[in-house]
């Protein structure tokens, strides 16, 4: 469904990514793995579109990333977590989760929040708090939550289980897992697969921005 | 040496608040004189061409920036340029700071415009002269025209733009009151910022105090607002507003100025300019150039130090022998000159020579039979009846009661 | 060679050099170039602060208040003596900026400068009051003398001066730049709270900084209020303020002499396009401004000055990407 | 009495016309994190566009009263032309960059609207009396106000209600703070960023306008308007908050009010009383009167 | 006297409703290996900020041997001995990790001066060898901004270390470090603190760590602590298992 050919990224004067390529077949959970600074979330930001390539391909389902504007790509469907959880401080945490439904055309932000909450009762809660007034592991949540709105196709979590209570993290992996299906694949970034070995279908190993080895998890 | 040019550094503000009201208009006065002088189109006795044969060179300096660029710029216009003169400065801060440096480097300069005494009252200058009265005779003339008009005054108010202009006008002002009425007495001075451009709090402030007459040196864009903001607040109603520096708002405003209105020209310009065949030429090669416009203070004052300028070279080369005149011999024939101007006969009385006196008219705005605003009760002052004597400064001559004014 | 004596060195040459140049060049350009020195300092003074991540918006309020004490010695205490001014000039004008730093150094960013330039507006206000020393038309500044001695009407003197003081002021910012002190404030720019944590005052340090920006900007009034023979509260005004932070921006932090390579090429572009240019002056002076933005970010010493090298790690291996 | 109510009042028709201004700039500060040096220069185009629109509007045969309209037509449409040959022709290359840089660029703006101003418009005045004259005089206490200097005051309040509501009661609104805060991640979340700031800009761009344009009809427009009118909303910003809409309306009426009181009561400090007070806000409020709340860092 | 360097008596906070911090009692000894533990929102940071002088609590009292140093602004804090490092690192981000650890030295020394350069041979020779002790010179030369998190955490904590303090409070320092470098990470810190018989506080999620480096952990829930022990009997309290490790089932 998924595919990067190749790909290079320049930061700077540091080429994070160099012929980096991975398969993501629908409804896979794929397992992204390296050590610090191995070009993880730049992988993820690249296929977002946040990242230029300097060379290379993504490609979904067919059809050439590249050419399409970063603001469009949510919807095809793809939902990104970032590292940074990137919350918006001054809106609440269901306005957080709504984000991507007002500006996304045809999506009904009732059901998509009904779903969400459905997957995660314990947002609940935490629904009309301001999100910067959470915790680091609660804004993890939420930035999951978040994905989940549009993510219909393709989940990007960047380090979905840093920082994260080892109750909490048992919980989200429960939540990622119950996430499973035909159509949808998940590409969690991770420096370890303590938490979520049982919940993978491949690991991609990434090493100084270069594939090393690709194998079932 | 007829085939010289003269080459002469004008600066006046090209850009800026001043630029509207007095800079361009000014610049404009500028092009046209030279124009004329270089083709000896001007009528006698400035018909011959250029100066003294030569043709004149302008080069046109912004004297936007304050002094410490006008400083620079006059520099480069003397040592870069190398101009032979230069005309210019309308602020009187660029004014004070450029006359040493026109001593330091022996280049003769005519201030044309600025209006602080200060300039020959507190030193001594050899190269540098003004061809144009000081502010003392706007506001000594304004409350001698006030009293010729019978004015009752029992209160007065002042609005001025803070910075010197306005402070010293306002002092002029009070001290020339208190010689001629001496029981009026001061309901409000109000100091808006330069470029305030919002004048309703002072106007809600002067007509909440009352006074018989207000007085003010506002101008240009700021003097503009401050008419269209009072108008229909009834200030111009309630009191007698005597402007000391405000024809060059009447043809940009034209009927929408108020009626009853006292208005100054810092001379005997434009609306109030003299009978004479050099001011009615001048009047109509002004206007035939720029759009009908009639000319105001700006260029008129130009023209005067033009002229003059002309006056002194040609006098110093009768007396050099024809050949192009140092910066010295200028200055030689320019001290105690005096010249035919449009506004009048202008007359280096004063600064040892390097100060002049003129003549000063003010009118008040009325309706004519058609409804058009024009200047009525026009009124000259001889410039010996609102300068102080050749030996005496300003605000001392004023407040010792004009010894020596004449006034006929 | 002990880095210190090295830059001194440095400074002594390029006076040298500097000071044969003035041997040649037109008269007008010598002045110009007297000028841009006062500029310069006080450009450089705000290079100091920017390094620690201050914006000064109001550094005329030092410039004047060196420019009128000085100024108003000269002519009522009748010292002319450039020596004297300037120390007087400069002492004025960090005292000055020693009490207000009370005030502001506690303040970052966008507030910084503003209030920096709110405290300079105030002073303007106040001084255009004063008609003892000549409201807004300020006063004249009597001719300069060097130990006893008239300075040449030429101006060389006091363009000889000039570059004495810029080359002084040049290597101990410098040295100051490049010491313990100069690489807290530069670490203070970039993360503030790791800089209390770490136990240093970020206060004191800002404080130091404005006290010698103070001074450079007393001695840059001086010196220029002695250039142009007079001082006005103009000195003082915003607009002042903001041509310093101009040329100090185009300068660039890297560098201790671009400062006044930039005041001189802002002096001439103003000065050229004002006079064949005249009614649209200030819209090439934009467009110089924005050239400069979009193809010298960094400022016009990045060209020469890059960031100070760790030469001792040099041989270490970059991580092989 | 009467005089408390006289400096009120006049302090607050000052207040009103500072806040439009100054909306504009707080506003496009809090979204693109510019504070735009080249608001006067905009103000001054609002100031000219009516200028020429009221007449413009009245020869087509409107009627009187169109001419109010008419100084909004003017203010969108420097806005519509303005904005974005700005935002998009040259702003957009330098946003993330330093604020200090982003001012002398918009600063370099601001030297070449000058001059291109100039050149379109010339140095003669403009006068636009029309307007003015529309909504009658009032009385109020021992004096005479002018009604449309009144309706200012319920001009600010509508635009400030309105920005304000817009901000934050609006999804557009909501995905504008987004934008203002995670412009990435917003992006990453389907938002067209680029749209969002340059709607940002234009509204603070019509604002600049649209207080030109109602300041028209109280003076000569003519060249140097601009100058004066940033250095004042400036300091009512700063005063307020960079950034807060509140902030920017007390901001003003502090303002207006302390200058109100000066002129008369201590006619000699009018000249720097917007600084004193600038300074002594600042003394107690480091950040200005609202601070807009930042997200946690450590 | 009860010989502890660092007595936390009472501290309280809250942000409006919520209670982050309550009736928190802490003693801790000299060379102590304390691990804070905690579901997330639980309030171990908020703990870190107010003893470390970022945040003002609302009651309570924070004393370093003996002395009170509650309501000192974090630079007198870090002065009388006491340093943290950050969740997030807060680092100088447009200079080289060489720059930052020159900067932390020269203010852990005289204070910085005014003329004595910064860069000399033996400052840079130092700071070199703090950066190997870390195993990071093969970043040196690179703005840290460029550098991956896991590196940028590294140098947070070397940072802080530069001032020798007595008792060292680490927020989350291993989230976001790969797992092999975990434990090395660790090592280092828990070395360069042996010699000085540091007390150690660190926050942490990954109960291996917890493990082998705590000699005594507190487990945090909702703004109180909830178990104070060993780690062994910590961990096998139900209400951390249930709360906080997820391993009661
Ligand atoms: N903003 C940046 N500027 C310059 N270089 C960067 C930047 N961000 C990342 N890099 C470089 O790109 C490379 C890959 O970084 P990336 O963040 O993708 O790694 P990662 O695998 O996600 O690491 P981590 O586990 O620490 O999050 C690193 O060498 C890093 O130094
Ligand atoms: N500045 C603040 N304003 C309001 N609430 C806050 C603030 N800081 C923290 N909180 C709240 O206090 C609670 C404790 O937060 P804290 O950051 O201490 O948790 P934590 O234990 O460090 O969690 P994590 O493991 O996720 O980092 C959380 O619910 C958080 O939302
Ligand atoms: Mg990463
Ligand atoms: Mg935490």
């Amino acid at each position: 469904m998924l595919t990067i050919r190749d790909i290079n990224v320049k930061i700077g004067q540091v080429e994070a990514v160099r012929n980096f390529s991975m398969d993501v077949p629908a409804g896979s959970m794929i397992g992204l793995v390296g050590r610090n600074g191995a070009g993880k979330t730049t992988v993820m930001r690249a296929i977002m579109g946040l990242a230029r390539l300097s060379g290379g391909s993504v490609t979904l389902n067919g059809e050439n990333l590249e050419k399409v504007d970063i603001h469009r790509r949510p919807a095809l469907g793809l939902g990104y977590m970032p590292e940074t959880r990137g919350l918006i401080p001054d809106l609440t945490v269901e306005e957080n989760i709504l984000l991507p439904t007002w500006v996304m055309r045809g999506i009904d932000g009732k059901a998509r929040l009904k779903l969400v909450y459905d997957i995660m009762p314990e947002l609940m809660p935490m629904a009309d708090r301001k999100a910067l007034l959470l915790s680091g592991g609660q804004q993890k949540l939420v930035a999951l939550g978040r994905a989940l709105t549009v993510g219909t196709r393709l989940l990007l979590l960047d380090e979905p289980f840093e920082g994260v209570a080892p109750a909490l993290a048992q919980r989200l992996s429960e939540v990622i897992s119950s996430l499973r299906s035909e159509s949808l694949s998940t590409i969690m970034s991770m420096s370890e697969t303590t938490h979520s070995e049982s919940l993978l279908d491949q690991v991609w190993r990434i090493e100084r921005g270069a594939n090393v080895a690709a194998g079932a998890a | 040496a007829a085939k010289d040019t003269f080459k002469v550094g004008i600066v006046t503000f090209l850009s800026g608040q001043a630029a509207q009201s007095f800079g361009v208009p000014a610049a404009n006065g500028a092009k046209l004189l030279v124009k004329k002088l270089n083709a000896g189109e001007v009528p006698a006795p400035y018909n011959t061409p250029g100066m003294g044969g030569m043709q004149i060179e302008a080069v046109l300096i912004d004297e936007a920036g304050g002094a410490t660029v006008q400083v620079q710029e006059y520099r480069n216009l003397v040592q870069r340029e190398k101009v032979d003169v230069v005309i210019g400065y309308v602020g009187s801060g660029d004014c004070l700071a450029v006359a040493p440096v026109a001593e330091e480097l022996k280049t003769f300069t005519i201030l044309y415009d600025c209006g602080t005494p200060r300039i020959f009252e507190d030193a001594d200058y050899q190269y540098v002269f003004r061809t144009a009265a000081t502010a003392t005779q706007d506001n000594v003339g304004l409350v001698r025209y006030l009293k010729a008009l019978g004015v009752d005054i029992k209160t007065y108010a002042g609005i001025h733009q803070d910075y010197a202009w306005g402070h010293d006008s306002w002092v002029d002002f009070k001290a020339a009151m208190g010689r001629i009425y001496p029981e009026a007495t001061v309901a409000a001075e109000l100091f808006p910022a330069f470029g305030a451009g919002q004048y309703g709090t002072e106007i809600s402030a002067l007509m909440q105090r009352r006074a018989d007459v207000i007085h003010s040196s506002l101008w240009g864009g700021d003097l503009q607002s401050f008419i269209l903001q009072g108008l229909p607040r009834g200030l111009f109603r309630q009191a007698q507003v005597a402007l000391s520096t405000a024809d060059h708002v009447l043809p940009p405003l034209g009927n929408n100025m108020p009626e009853g209105v006292i208005i100054g020209a810092r001379g005997s310009y434009g609306y109030m300019a003299p009978e004479s065949a050099l001011n009615t030429w001048w009047d109509a090669a002004y206007r035939e150039a720029y759009d009908n416009v009639v000319p105001v203070q700006g260029p008129y004052r130009m023209a005067q130090a033009l002229l003059g300028l002309k006056s002194a070279v040609e006098k110093a080369m009768k007396e050099n022998g024809g050949v192009k005149p140092s910066s010295e011999q200028l200055s030689a024939a320019m001290t105690g000159l005096s010249w035919e101007s449009p506004a009048g006969l202008i007359e280096m009385t004063n600064g040892k020579g390097h100060q002049a006196i003129q003549s000063i008219g003010f009118g008040r705005t009325q309706k004519d039979k058609d409804g058009n605003i024009v200047l009525g009760d026009i009124l000259h002052f001889d410039a010996r009846c609102v300068n102080p004597p050749a030996d005496k400064k300003s605000i001392e001559w004023i407040e010792a009661g004009f010894p020596g004014a004449d006034c006929d | 060679m002990n880095p210190i004596l090295r830059t001194f060195g440095l400074a002594a040459l390029g006076a040298l050099v500097f000071i044969a140049i003035g041997l040649v060049v037109p008269a007008w350009f010598l002045f110009t170039m007297t000028k841009a020195v006062g500029f310069g300092l006080v450009a450089l003074g705000l290079v100091g602060l920017l390094r620690g991540g201050l914006l000064s918006f109001g550094q005329g309020l030092y410039y004047c208040g060196g420019a009128y004490v000085s100024g108003l010695m000269a002519n009522w205490a009748g010292v002319t003596d450039m020596i004297v001014l300037l120390s007087v000039g400069c002492i004025a004008g960090g005292l000055i900026a020693a009490l207000v730093s009370p005030l502001v150094a506690r303040y970052r960013g966008i507030f910084f400068a503003m209030l920096t330039m709110a405290l300079s507006m105030v002073a303007y206000g106040v001084l255009t009051k004063i008609a003892a020393i000549g409201g807004s038309d300020g006063f004249n500044v009597p001719k300069p003398t060097l130990l006893g001695y008239h300075l040449a009407e030429t101006g060389f003197g006091l363009y000889a001066i000039a570059v004495v003081i810029a080359a002084l002021a040049a290597a101990v910012c410098r040295v100051h730049f490049d010491s313990g002190l100069g690489l807290i404030a530069s670490a203070a720019r970039e993360n503030e709270l790791r800089i209390e944590y770490l136990g240093a005052s970020v206060f004191s340090v800002s404080t130091r900084s404005f006290i010698l920006a103070g001074g450079l900007a007393g001695l840059g009034g001086t010196l220029n209020g002695v250039a142009l023979g007079h001082v006005d509260p103009f000195f003082s005004y915003w607009t002042t303020s903001g041509e310093m932070v101009f040329i100090a921006i185009l300068g660039g932090y890297a560098s201790v002499t671009a400062v006044f390579g930039t005041a001189l090429v802002t002096e001439l572009v103003r000065s050229f396009s004002g006079q064949y240019f005249p009614e649209s002056w200030q819209m090439l002076l934009g467009i110089f401004l924005l050239l400069v933005i979009v193809f010298l970010p960094r400022g016009v010493g990045s060209m020469w000055a890059k960031p100070a090298k760790n030469h001792a790690i040099r041989s270490i291996k970059e991580p092989a990407t | 009495m009467d005089l408390i109510f006289t400096i009120l009042l006049d302090g607050l028709i000052y207040a009103s016309w500072l806040f439009i201004v100054a909306l504009g700039l707080t506003l496009v500060f809090g979204v693109l994190k510019i504070l735009n040096f080249a608001h006067g220069g905009l103000y001054a185009l609002g100031a000219y566009g009516a200028a020429i629109a009221v007449p413009f509007f009245a020869g087509l045969g409107m009627p009187e009263w169109f001419s109010l309209l008419a100084m909004f037509i003017a203010a969108a449409a420097v806005a519509i032309l303005i904005a974005p040959l700005i935002e998009r022709g040259l702003l957009r290359y330098f946003y993330g960059r330093d604020e200090v840089l982003i001012l002398l660029i918009t600063y370099a703006v601001f030297l070449i609207l000058e001059d291109v101003t100039k050149m379109i418009f010339g140095v003669n005045p403009y006068y636009v009396f029309e307007p003015r004259n529309l909504l009658g005089n009032v009385e109020m206490g021992s004096l005479f106000y002018v009604g449309y200097d009144l309706a200012l005051i319920g001009l600010a309040i509508v635009c400030g209600l309105g920005v304000w509501f817009g901000l934050n009661r609006t999804r557009i609104g909501k995905i504008t703070l987004a934008v203002i805060k995670e412009p990435e991640v917003s992006q990453a979340m389907g938002v067209n960023i680029a749209r969002i700031y340059l709607l940002a800009f234009g509204v603070g761009v019509f604002l600049a306008a649209l207080g030109g344009a109602f300041t028209s009809p109280l003076i000569s427009v003519q060249p140097g308007n601009s100058v004066s009118v940033i250095v004042v909303s400036f300091a009512v910003v700063i005063i307020g908050g960079l950034g807060s809409i509140p902030g920017a309306a007390i901001g003003a009426l502090i303002v207006g009010i302390a200058r109100a009181f000066a002129v008369y009561e201590l006619p000699e400090a009018e000249i720097f009383i917007i600084y004193l007070v600038m300074v002594a806000v600042l003394i107690f409020r480091p950040e200005g009167l609202f601070t807009p709340i930042k997200a946690r860092k450590i | 006297m009860s010989g502890a360097v660092l007595e936390v008596k009472g501290l309280m906070k809250s942000f409006g409703a919520l209670v982050a911090a309550n009736n928190l009692n802490v003693e801790v000894m000299p060379a102590a290996r304390l691990s804070l533990i905690g579901s997330n929102g639980a309030g171990k940071t908020t703990f870190v900020n107010m003893v470390t002088g970022y945040l003002k609590p609302d009651a309570g009292q924070v004393k370093l041997d003996g002395k009170d140093i509650t309501r000192l602004p974090p630079r007198l804090i870090t002065r009388a001995g006491l340093g943290r490092s950050f969740q997030i690192p807060q680092l100088c981000e447009a200079m080289t990790p060489v720059d930052n650890i020159l900067v932390a030295l020269e203010i852990a020394g005289d204070g910085g001066s005014v003329f004595r350069p910064a860069r000399t041979k033996g400052s840079l020779d130092r700071a070199v060898e703090m950066l190997e002790r870390f195993g990071l010179e093969r970043y040196a030369g690179r703005p840290v901004n460029e550098l991956p998190g896991g590196v940028r955490k590294l140098i947070d904590i070397a940072m802080s270390l530069a001032s020798r303090p007595r008792v060292f409070l680490l927020d989350e320092p291993t989230s976001g470090v790969s797992t092999e470098e975990k434990f090395p990470l660790m090592d280092k810190v828990m070395a360069a603190l042996e010699g000085e018989r540091s007390a150690v506080i660190f926050v942490e999620h990954d109960m291996e760590i917890v493990t082998r480096y705590a000699d005594r952990v507190l487990a945090f829930y909702s703004g109180e602590i909830i178990a104070d022990d060993a780690p062994d009997e910590v961990l096998n309290d139900p209400a951390v298992q249930k709360y906080v490790t997820g391993t009661a089932r």
